[in-house]
């Protein structure tokens, strides 16, 4: 097996865990049942779509797709701490 | 898919097993998520994908750049700083919204401030 | 004149840093950008944060991490053994409140990133006045463990970086 | 993929649309949302699927077109997820104009029957 | 040195951004100096656009008819974004300008402190509409198509109050629809023949391969609903009376020309791609239009019939006036486009004079533009508060007479009763379908019956309004201020000017009839290059 | 001066003077009558000097382009027959001018009313002038809308405005079909010219769309002349002043629909259709005029049934299509013309004088105004055609054609009957208007003492009558060389012999005559007082076109109504279904219905993999849960569009767009928070609200899942159609080839975005900036509902929790919450910052660019609005979102502009690598120069849209606080 295939295979194999997750994470979005609970998921969305994009990165040799994950990394935060923010005050800025 | 094949096999294997450990791992938090009965016990759960899934990719990642562009390239691991910055953040409002709206409807299990 | 120039030296340092990071092998051109973005960037925090945060003693600094990073792991099993765990044994889980001597909004917020990047914990609450944590935990299995393991491993290290 | 990336376009149309048809602002500002992730998506799949592909050359020198994705349909998308923004931001704000002086949040600016 | 003259298609797009971007600078309160800038800004457009106008009329150094072309970026057709102004797109443009500044001028009185930054959203709308008509470039037109909207949804809004807020919502949730279908139209274009540019397009148009000539038709289709929802076409067009009569007088005058930007779109189109030689996509899409465009103006007319308000009235005129070109680009018959477009160009300056006048006749009554119906808070107690404080016009004794004349020849124009333009236009048209030897086709007397009902209906509810708000009236004669009273007889003039060269005016549209009828000159004009 | 050129006076002059008429002072009526009075008098002074041409027997013409391309040219065309009329239209007008002067009250704004005389007059003539079609409709028109104008002069009257209104609805809805029809005719003819048109009268009658044009032509003569049904309006048309009632009822308005139908005659009559039509018109007008002038009470409405009547009279004759019925017709046309037009004179001499038109109430008249008296019974005699009076000549003729025409047709057999009819109808009409006014006891209790006009008042009357007379007595020598240069004109040189003298021997004409004369006398002397006893006409009385044309209109109305009702939609929703449902529409038949071309192209497909799959059921799965809860959980929908944010831009990555996935990231962020702000404003919904439309809801929602169904299966089908073809642009092999060597970048995107397609990116951000204003103009005015006035519940609640413990002020909930929080997001501000810094300088190389930057950077702001709330950081950081939103688009403008002092096109973008010390080679562009230009305008008119909704509940909470103090 060249290393090429290792990290094709493996790799593959970590982005379906990845996308497993993000599954699950969007079950809880769905299901609820509480305000928190789905934001919960969403942060956790968040967080499975940025290690994807960490991996996919790796397996396709593009160096490109960093600046996303950084992003998700530095300012996805923003889109969940609003809602948080939200259910605790009603109002994001006050 | 065209991977770089400069990539000496035992670093691709290393790569490859810090990459599924961390999904795994992340994969863990995400069962956790619908596992968990309460919300304050699922707010729990991501927080592996967070930190150590997280931080087994990063340094996955990391390794892998260095090799591929054949020196230390160590920018992923801002993306490893930035997020344990930040995830505190969003759970640390979001587990005190739920304790303020909990309190509201007379969750017996919260304590009262 | 050091301070009118740097307001927060280690801001200007990470932002320096940063850049070079981000831009993969150094040139030149990127240490100069860079140098300029350090200078030039943190003079906004003159009207956020006007007080410089006085961090003292890097070696607890180092303590402390090299803490956190044990205690991640650690704790990362921990859960996950809880989650994926077969014979699901009772646990509990459940609010305790801690009373802290930290005062620092620095370090309260080192503090809570700590915690709440461990598995297992949670920073919920904190009442300025009393001093008093409401941190949930995962898997409470005895109240003044937890506790002690706050005040005693995390608190007084950063009561040393941040008097 | 392509069955997999049609079929998504289709769920994002048929859910925005449903929505686009309803009767509270709200719903329709999420069915125009939806709709325009939908349409992003469905002017980015009119360049093609390429993978691995990114239209970012790698070095000086000839280029060979094949070896990258089609980069005008991806700067076209640039262009319409901006303008929907915007536009997405300007529908809530009239929307809550109307509903601040109206009162209601029907589409129409007062309640069925009125 | 620079060539000013070279870039002077650009300067109808530049100009009006340019003044807008610096008029907010200014701090808000600077009303007059801005009204001063837009002025000047207005006049300058009116100059370009008939300068670039009489440029397409001349034709080029050979006497024969050709289109400037103007490569953005210096990237040449068809990878660059291309400005084209030829006898359509400059005929638009002078159309836009004139109808602009008279709004503009009535606007000075008082309308433009109803709201902030009135001035700035009035030349970008502008700035939108110069832009769609000259782009040569499908993806740059929805950009500019989205410039237009976008203003005039901040302009539909302008002073605020129930009514506009109520129609502002639906006005753009039809729109951001439209938008989409737009989006979808292009794309689709773009990912069957690969090309943007409009010319380019047509030049591949033939060539497409059969198994994929569906695709393209699906995604003119969707485009030209798009369009047709802009130009107000039955069924897509409910949106437009209402919104248009909320909007405050003067974006409603200019927003007289936003519907015929759709109908522009929508004749330059179906000329270009869907000519004599365009393979087996000929004469695709020509007999919806037809019936869309028959459809419509049968409901404006209905519409017209039904108004209780003038500006309701004029609202589903510009209906009919669209629908008409519409139809009337329908049957592709170059002569009868020619009357199409003189029609057009009467019909919509007449349409903005009767925006206009209604809003001056509806003064004093229990209006929306009263302050107990608007809303406004701590800046403004009153929209035209000002007005107490220093008085911009002059209250004009012969005011009522005015208006009524003015009424009056719009009202003419509207209904297309000779002897003015919309009567040339309309008989254009009717001459045309007429015109040819042999048997008429059943869809040229069908459309000269629904072109006549149109006008009788037209007739019978404008003088009923006329009646009702002239002769009616009781009380003190509307305040006109001096702006308004140049605005209303301005445009008014324009139409009477239209009239007066008609020969001139004529001559220019049937030789734009002419001109679309055979786009490879446009064709060859855009590919071959250009400045 | 050549008499081209003299044509133009009489159809000038008056125009001419009416314009100026309309500047004259609202009290200035000698001067505006003097004015009108010449007008029409150099009208006729050059019509005199024309005649001797004309009387050549060849049109007199001047002619001017006018629409050229449809060959249409204004010509002034004057031949036998149009001099005649223009010579009543002036004459006759210069008569009335003269007698408005002393009928209109001296406090009527009377200039007015002199234009719009004078410009019936100059369009009048115009008409008759006409030679050309086109022209002679557009005149026709003209003279229906100052027709309107003169009749509801005095507007403050009901009556005048309706009158006016129903005969410029009636008579200009006849001018819209004449114009279709002279369309037709011209393109029968291939002419619109006059004479072409006249010398084609045998292609015309055999061409197939002859009937068309007759009927339209027909349609607008007809109604014009106030023919029978259409006859209602000219009735009604009396509310107007008494001149107008004398002129255009006499000898213009309603002479034009006759003026036309003779003009015309050569090339139309002759044929069935002709005949039945125009026949049968005139005859049941003649009738039915005749009758109901008999039952009128009013003075002027007895003169207008006579009008309608005489004019049926002139009509049947044309219908007859007989060129002496022709002769006839247009003989008592100008007859018509003076005896009515003095009658309506004097009319109005007794309306003037007594201040009443009653019949009933009129009486004796002829002691206290006797020389009115004696001009009346004249000129109603000759209305009457009693012999001496020209009247008597024309109806002689009329008379003489309905025995001629005995046998063959239907109506002829009647004809010579009913004609008898007609004139004792119109004898007994004659005597009761003379008898009841004139004569019997002194009037009582009238208004105004009677007494005789001024002089000059009379004047007009005594000329009309003595042309009645003189005509009469000697046909031959007065109006004989007239008529037959007016008859050859229409005739043509085979002019049929006629004779105009006053004795034609004992004949069946005359016979008729005089049974009309008798029996006329002797009705009124049986029926008079019953008749006034009346108040509608017996019989017919029941018909009444007014009443029948109300209906008409209503109806129109109500089928108006209708069809803006059913066929139109007022609800938001049913016009988005049409739209879609018209969408879908269109893209179905544009597929002809002949499938996407699948079997033909080859497909390529990529086998779809796990991953994406599994990607696109989380997207799936988050769009259609949004589209489920968005009604009653909004914020549940807010978070799953998130989700379906987050796998578009997945899918970005996936298939090579970083540029995208960063881009739609930002965006994501940035429009989730916005829609958040708005959620406050919003009301709350809870499900279970039941209503009794609960059925009808259900099926319209059921309609609509299966119209998104629809919806979405096409869209579905269509994209994977294109995506599984072959791709072949070239544009983007251009873009891939260029962008480095000239573009000066390798980020091929974003070369696209600020060089080669530059120009879209302008307008992208313009739209920003407008979204920008738009919302900031929008909220200035913002009012919350009353359900959202006030704090949050959250706030409330939690204030008054502080509020409730001692150690504890209002507000600590909030700061303790947010101390985390605050912390790092102050501290990442410079880090973001940097990070926008970033993306914007290596946007022309790698994934960035100034949109990105500007969204990053306006993030950070917002950031520190959440965290510290909008007043601590604007006491901080002066933000002035408008300023950033105008000095980027003048940035970006700017940038462009420069290329114009190099000579080159807009945004023709420039770049070089400069060697920079210490740093080294540096590429610089101009595109940056544009690109930061974006970012500024990005970062203004993002935070200006957050900004400014956030701002909504500061403001209201401070209101609110405000409202507290005062109460």
């Amino acid at each position: 097996m060249s290393a090429a295939a290792v990290l094709f295979w493996g790799l593959g194999v970590a982005q379906a865990l990845l996308l497993l997750s993000m599954l699950l994470a969007t079950w809880r979005m769905m299901r609820g049942p509480r305000a928190q609970d789905r934001i919960l998921g969403l942060d956790t969305l968040y967080l499975n779509a940025m290690l994807l994009i960490l991996v996919h990165g790796m397996r396709s040799a593009g160096g490109l797709y960093f600046e996303a994950a950084l992003i998700i990394g530095m300012l996805g935060f923003t889109a969940t701490v609003a809602l948080a923010k939200f259910l605790m005050r009603g109002e994001v800025i006050e | 898919m065209n991977t770089p094949s400069e990539l000496p096999i035992w670093a691709a294997w290393i790569v490859v097993a810090l990459a599924i450990s961390g999904s795994l791992l992340a994969l863990t938090g995400s069962v956790g998520l619908i596992v968990f009965k309460r919300f304050y016990e699922r707010v729990h759960a991501p927080t592996l994908g967070a930190t150590l899934g997280m931080a087994l990719i990063v340094i996955g990642s990391t390794m892998f750049w260095s090799f591929v562009e054949g020196r230390l390239a160590l920018k992923d691991l801002l993306i490893g700083v930035f997020l344990t910055v930040t995830t505190p953040v969003t759970l640390v409002l979001l587990a005190r919204a739920a304790v303020y709206r909990d309190r509201v409807e007379g969750d017996d299990h919260i304590p009262p401030e | 004149m050091i301070k009118a120039l740097l307001p927060h030296p280690l801001l200007a340092a990470g932002l320096f840093l940063t850049w070079l990071l981000l831009n993969g092998p150094v040139s030149a051109g990127d240490v100069v950008v860079a140098a300029l973005a350090a200078l030039t960037i943190p003079q906004v925090m003159r009207v956020l944060e006007p007080d410089r945060s006085g961090v003292r003693s890097p070696l607890a600094i180092l303590r402390l991490a090299g803490y956190v990073a044990v205690d991640v792991v650690k704790s990362n099993y921990a859960v996950a053994t809880l989650i994926m765990g077969r014979k699901r044994r009772v646990r509990r889980s459940g609010f305790i409140h801690v009373p802290l001597d930290l005062r620092n909004r620095y370090g309260l917020a080192v503090l809570a990133i700590v915690l709440t990047s461990t598995p297992g914990t949670l920073w919920v609450q904190y009442d300025r006045p009393s001093g008093r944590l409401l941190l949930h935990v995962l898997d409470l299995t005895e109240e003044d463990e937890w506790i002690e393991l706050i005040k005693g491993r995390y608190e007084s290290l950063l009561l040393e970086i941040f008097p | 993929m392509e069955v997999v990336l049609a079929l998504g376009i289709g769920v994002l149309t048929a859910a925005g649309v449903w929505l686009l048809l309803r009767p509270r602002t709200f719903q329709v500002i999420i069915g125009l949302s939806l709709l325009g992730y939908a349409v992003n998506l469905f002017i980015f799949a009119m360049g093609r699927l390429r993978a691995g592909a990114p239209p970012v050359l790698k070095d000086s020198g000839p280029v060979d077109p094949t070896a990258y994705a089609d980069p005008v349909p991806q700067a076209l998308v640039l262009t319409a997820i901006v303008i929907s923004f915007a536009l997405t931001a300007l529908f809530l704000v009239v929307l809550l104009t109307s509903r601040g002086i109206t009162g209601s949040d029907h589409i129409d600016g007062q309640e069925p029957g009125e | 040195m620079i060539n000013w003259q070279d870039h002077l298609i650009v300067v109808p797009i530049v100009l009006p951004l340019a003044a807008a971007a610096a008029m907010l600078l200014l701090k808000e309160q600077r009303y007059r100096l801005k009204a001063l800038i837009s002025l000047c800004c207005l006049m300058a457009l009116v100059g370009a656009a008939y300068a670039l106008l009489h440029e397409a009329a001349v034709g080029g150094p050979g006497g024969d008819d050709t289109a400037r072309v103007y490569s953005l970026g210096a990237w040449a057709a068809p990878f660059g974004v291309t400005l084209v102004a030829d006898r359509l797109s400059t005929l638009m443009l002078a159309l836009t300008a004139t109808l602009a500044a008279g709004g503009l001028l009535f606007s000075l009185a008082r309308w433009d402190r109803a709201g902030p930054r009135f001035h700035a959203l009035y030349l970008l709308l502008v700035m939108g509409v110069n832009g769609a008509v000259l782009t040569g470039d499908l993806f740059n037109l929805f950009v500019f198509f989205e410039v237009m909207l976008a203003a005039s949804y901040g302009l539909l809004l302008h002073g605020s109050g129930e009514k506009r807020v109520r129609a502002g919502l639906g006005y753009v949730a039809i729109n951001l629809t439209a938008s989409l279908f737009f989006l979808i139209g292009v794309s689709l274009i773009y990912g069957v023949t690969g090309a943007l540019n409009m010319a380019d397009i047509a030049d591949r148009v033939a060539t497409i391969p059969a198994h994929d000539r569906a695709l393209f038709h699906i995604g003119c289709a969707v485009l030209g609903v798009a369009f047709l929802v802009k130009a107000a076409a039955w069924p897509l067009g409910f949106w437009l009376p209402g919104a248009y009569a909320a909007a405050s007088a003067p974006v409603a005058a200019v927003f007289a020309i936003l519907s015929k930007v759709g109908v522009y779109v929508i004749l330059r189109l179906a000329t270009l791609l869907f000519g004599a030689d365009a393979g087996a996509s000929a004469g695709f899409g020509n007999l919806w239009l037809l019936s869309a465009g028959a459809a419509t103006v049968l409901f404006g007319a209905a519409g017209m019939l039904a108004s209780r308000r003038l500006e309701q009235a004029a609202g589903y005129a510009v209906m009919v006036s669209s629908g008409t070109v519409l139809a009337i680009a329908g049957t592709a018959r170059p002569e009868a486009v020619g009357g199409a477009l003189f029609y057009m160009a009467a019909s919509t300056l007449a349409a903005g004079a009767l925006f206009l006048i209604a809003e001056v006749l509806a003064r004093g009554e229990d209006q929306a533009v009263s302050p107990q119906d608007a809303v406004f808070d701590d800046e403004y107690d009153d929209p035209f508060a000002a007005d107490d404080v220093q008085e911009v016009g002059r209250v004009l004794p012969a005011s009522t007479a005015f208006l009524g004349g003015a009424f009056i020849l719009a009202a003419l124009v509207t209904i297309s009763l000779p002897p003015l333009a919309g009567f040339a236009g309309k008989l254009t048209i009717f001459a045309a379908l007429l015109s040819g030897s042999g048997v008429l086709s059943a869809a040229s007397w069908v459309l000269i019956a629904v072109l006549t009902l149109s006008s009788f209906a037209a007739l019978v509810a404008l003088t009923r309004l006329g009646v009702a708000g002239f002769w009616k009236r009781e009380g003190a004669p509307p305040l006109v201020h001096s702006p308004e009273f140049l605005a209303i007889g301005g445009l008014v003039l324009c139409c009477l000017w239209l009239s007066m060269g008609a020969a001139a005016g004529l001559t220019y549209a049937d030789k734009t009839g002419e001109w679309l009828a055979t786009p490879r000159d446009y064709i060859g004009a855009v590919l071959g290059g250009g400045a | 001066m050549p008499h081209a050129l003299l044509l133009l006076v009489p159809f000038g002059a008056p125009f001419a003077a009416a314009v100026l008429a309309i500047f004259l002072p609202s009290r200035a009526r000698n001067l505006a009558a003097g004015l009108a009075w010449s007008a029409s008098l150099i009208g006729l002074i050059c019509l005199a000097f024309l005649f001797p041409a004309v009387a050549t027997g060849e049109p007199v013409r001047w002619s001017t382009p006018w629409m050229p391309t449809l060959g249409v040219n204004f010509t002034l065309r004057l031949d036998g027959l149009a001099w005649l009329f223009a010579v009543l239209v002036q004459g006759i007008g210069a008569l009335v001018v003269l007698y408005a002067r002393y009928y209109m009250s001296a406090d009527d704004p009377v200039p007015r009313f002199f234009a719009f005389l004078l410009a019936f007059m100059g369009a009048m003539t115009g008409m008759v002038m006409a030679g050309d079609l086109i022209q002679l409709a557009a005149f026709w028109e003209l003279t229906s809308l100052f027709s309107f104008l003169l009749i509801g002069y005095w507007h403050h009257n009901a009556a005048a405005r309706d009158g006016a209104r129903m005969a410029l609805t009636v008579t200009a809805a006849g001018g819209l079909c004449l114009l279709a029809g002279v369309v037709v005719l011209g393109r029968i003819a291939g002419s619109f010219d006059l004479d072409v048109v006249l010398a084609s009268g045998d292609a015309i009658k055999n061409s197939p769309y002859y009937l068309t044009a007759l009927i339209l032509i027909l349609a607008g003569a007809l109604t014009k002349s106030a023919q029978f049904p259409f006859h209602f309006w000219l009735p009604r048309a009396m509310a107007a002043p008494t001149p107008v009632s004398a002129y255009l009822h006499s000898a213009t308005m309603v002479k034009a629909g006759v003026f036309l139908m003779i003009r015309l005659w050569p090339v139309l009559a002759g044929t069935d259709a002709w005949y039945v039509i125009v026949g049968s018109a005139g005859m049941a007008t003649l009738l039915f005029g005749a009758w109901s002038a008999v039952f009128q009470n009013d003075l002027k409405g007895l003169l207008a049934y006579s009008t309608i009547s005489h004019l049926g009279l002139i009509t049947l004759l044309l219908g007859l299509g007989s060129p002496l019925a022709a002769v006839a017709a247009i003989f008592h046309t100008v007859n018509h013309a003076t005896f009515k037009a003095s009658l309506f004179m004097a009319a109005g001499v007794i309306d003037h004088e007594t201040g009443t038109r009653d019949m009933r109430r009129l009486s004796g008249l002829r002691r206290s105004m006797p020389v009115t008296a004696a001009l009346a019974i004249v000129a109603a005699a000759a209305m009457a055609g009693v012999p001496l009076l020209n009247g008597f000549l024309s109806k002689e003729m009329f008379l003489a054609e309905a025995v001629a025409h005995t046998g063959g047709r239907h109506l002829n057999l009647a004809l010579p009957v009913l004609a008898t009819v007609a004139s004792l109808l119109s004898v007994l009409y004659s005597v009761r208007f003379i008898h009841q006014t004139f004569f019997g006891p002194e009037p009582v209790d009238l208004p105004k003492t009677p007494h005789e006009p001024p002089r000059w008042m009379r004047f007009p009357i005594e000329v009309l009558v003595g042309l009645c007379i003189i005509v009469g007595v000697l046909p031959a020598v007065t109006i004989g060389p007239v008529l037959a240069v007016a008859v050859r004109s229409v005739l043509g040189p085979e002019v049929p012999y006629y004779s105009l003298a006053l004795w034609h021997g004992f004949n069946l004409p005359l016979l008729m005559s005089a049974v009309a004369l008798i029996g006329g006398v002797a009705l009124y002397k049986v029926l008079g007082p019953r008749i006034n006893r009346s108040d509608r006409p017996w019989v017919v009385g029941r018909f009444n076109g007014a009443r029948a044309y109300d209906r008409v209109m209503r109806g129109f109305n109500l089928a108006a109504e209708w069809i803006v009702r059913r066929l139109g939609a007022s609800r938001q929703q049913a016009r988005l279904r049409a739209i879609i449902l018209t969408c879908m529409l269109a893209a179905l038949l544009a597929s002809g219905l002949a499938g996407l071309g699948f079997d033909e192209a080859g497909l390529t497909v990529q086998r779809p993999g796990l991953g994406f799959t599994l990607l696109w059921v989380v997207g799936g799965a988050c769009a259609v849960t949004a589209a489920w809860q968005a009604k009653y959980h909004r914020l549940a929908a807010v978070v799953l569009v998130g989700g379906v944010g987050l796998v578009s831009c997945l899918t970005f990555v996936w298939f090579s767009a970083p540029d995208l996935a960063t881009t739609q990231m930002l965006v994501e962020i940035v429009t989730t928070v916005l829609l958040l702000l708005g959620l406050r404003w919003l009301p709350k919904r809870l499900p279970g609200l039941t209503t009794v439309q609960e059925a009808k809801a259900r099926r319209r929602r059921l309609t609509d899942l299966a119209i998104a169904t629809a919806a979405g299966a096409g869209t579905a089908l269509i994209a994977f159609a294109v995506m599984t073809r072959p791709s072949g642009s070239p544009l983007a092999k251009y873009f891939l080839d260029h962008a480095y060597s000239e573009g000066g970048g390798r980020n091929v995107v974003n070369v696209l975005l600020v060089d080669f397609r530059a120009f879209d990116t302008l307008g992208e951000i313009t739209v920003l900036g407008i979204v920008g204003l738009t919302i900031w103009a929008l909220l200035r005015r913002f009012r919350p509902a009353a359900d959202s006035l006030g704090e949050t519940e959250q706030k409330r609640i939690q204030n008054d929790s502080d509020d409730r413990r001692e150690d504890r002020a209002v507000g600590d909930t909030l700061s303790e919450t947010m101390l985390i929080p605050r912390v790092v997001m102050r501290w990442l501000f410079p880090f973001i910052i940097l990070l926008a810094l970033y993306l914007f300088l290596r946007g022309h190389d790698l994934p960035g660019g100034g949109f990105a930057a500007g969204i990053t950077l306006s993030i950070a702001f917002i950031l520190q609005y959440m965290a510290s709330g909008a007043r601590w950081v604007e006491e901080r950081l002066r933000i002035r979102p408008l300023v950033w939103i105008g000095g980027g688009l003048l940035i970006a403008v700017l940038a462009g502009a420069a290329s114009w002092l190099f000579g080159y096109p807009f945004l023709t973008s420039w770049f070089r690598y400069v060697d920079l010390p210490l740093v080294g080679k540096t590429p610089l562009a101009s595109a940056l120069v544009f690109d930061a230009g974006v970012a500024l305008l990005v970062v203004g008119a993002t935070v200006l849209m957050l900004v400014a909704i956030a701002h909504q509940s500061l403001r209201k909470s401070r209101a609110a606080v405000a409202d507290e103090e005062a109460a």
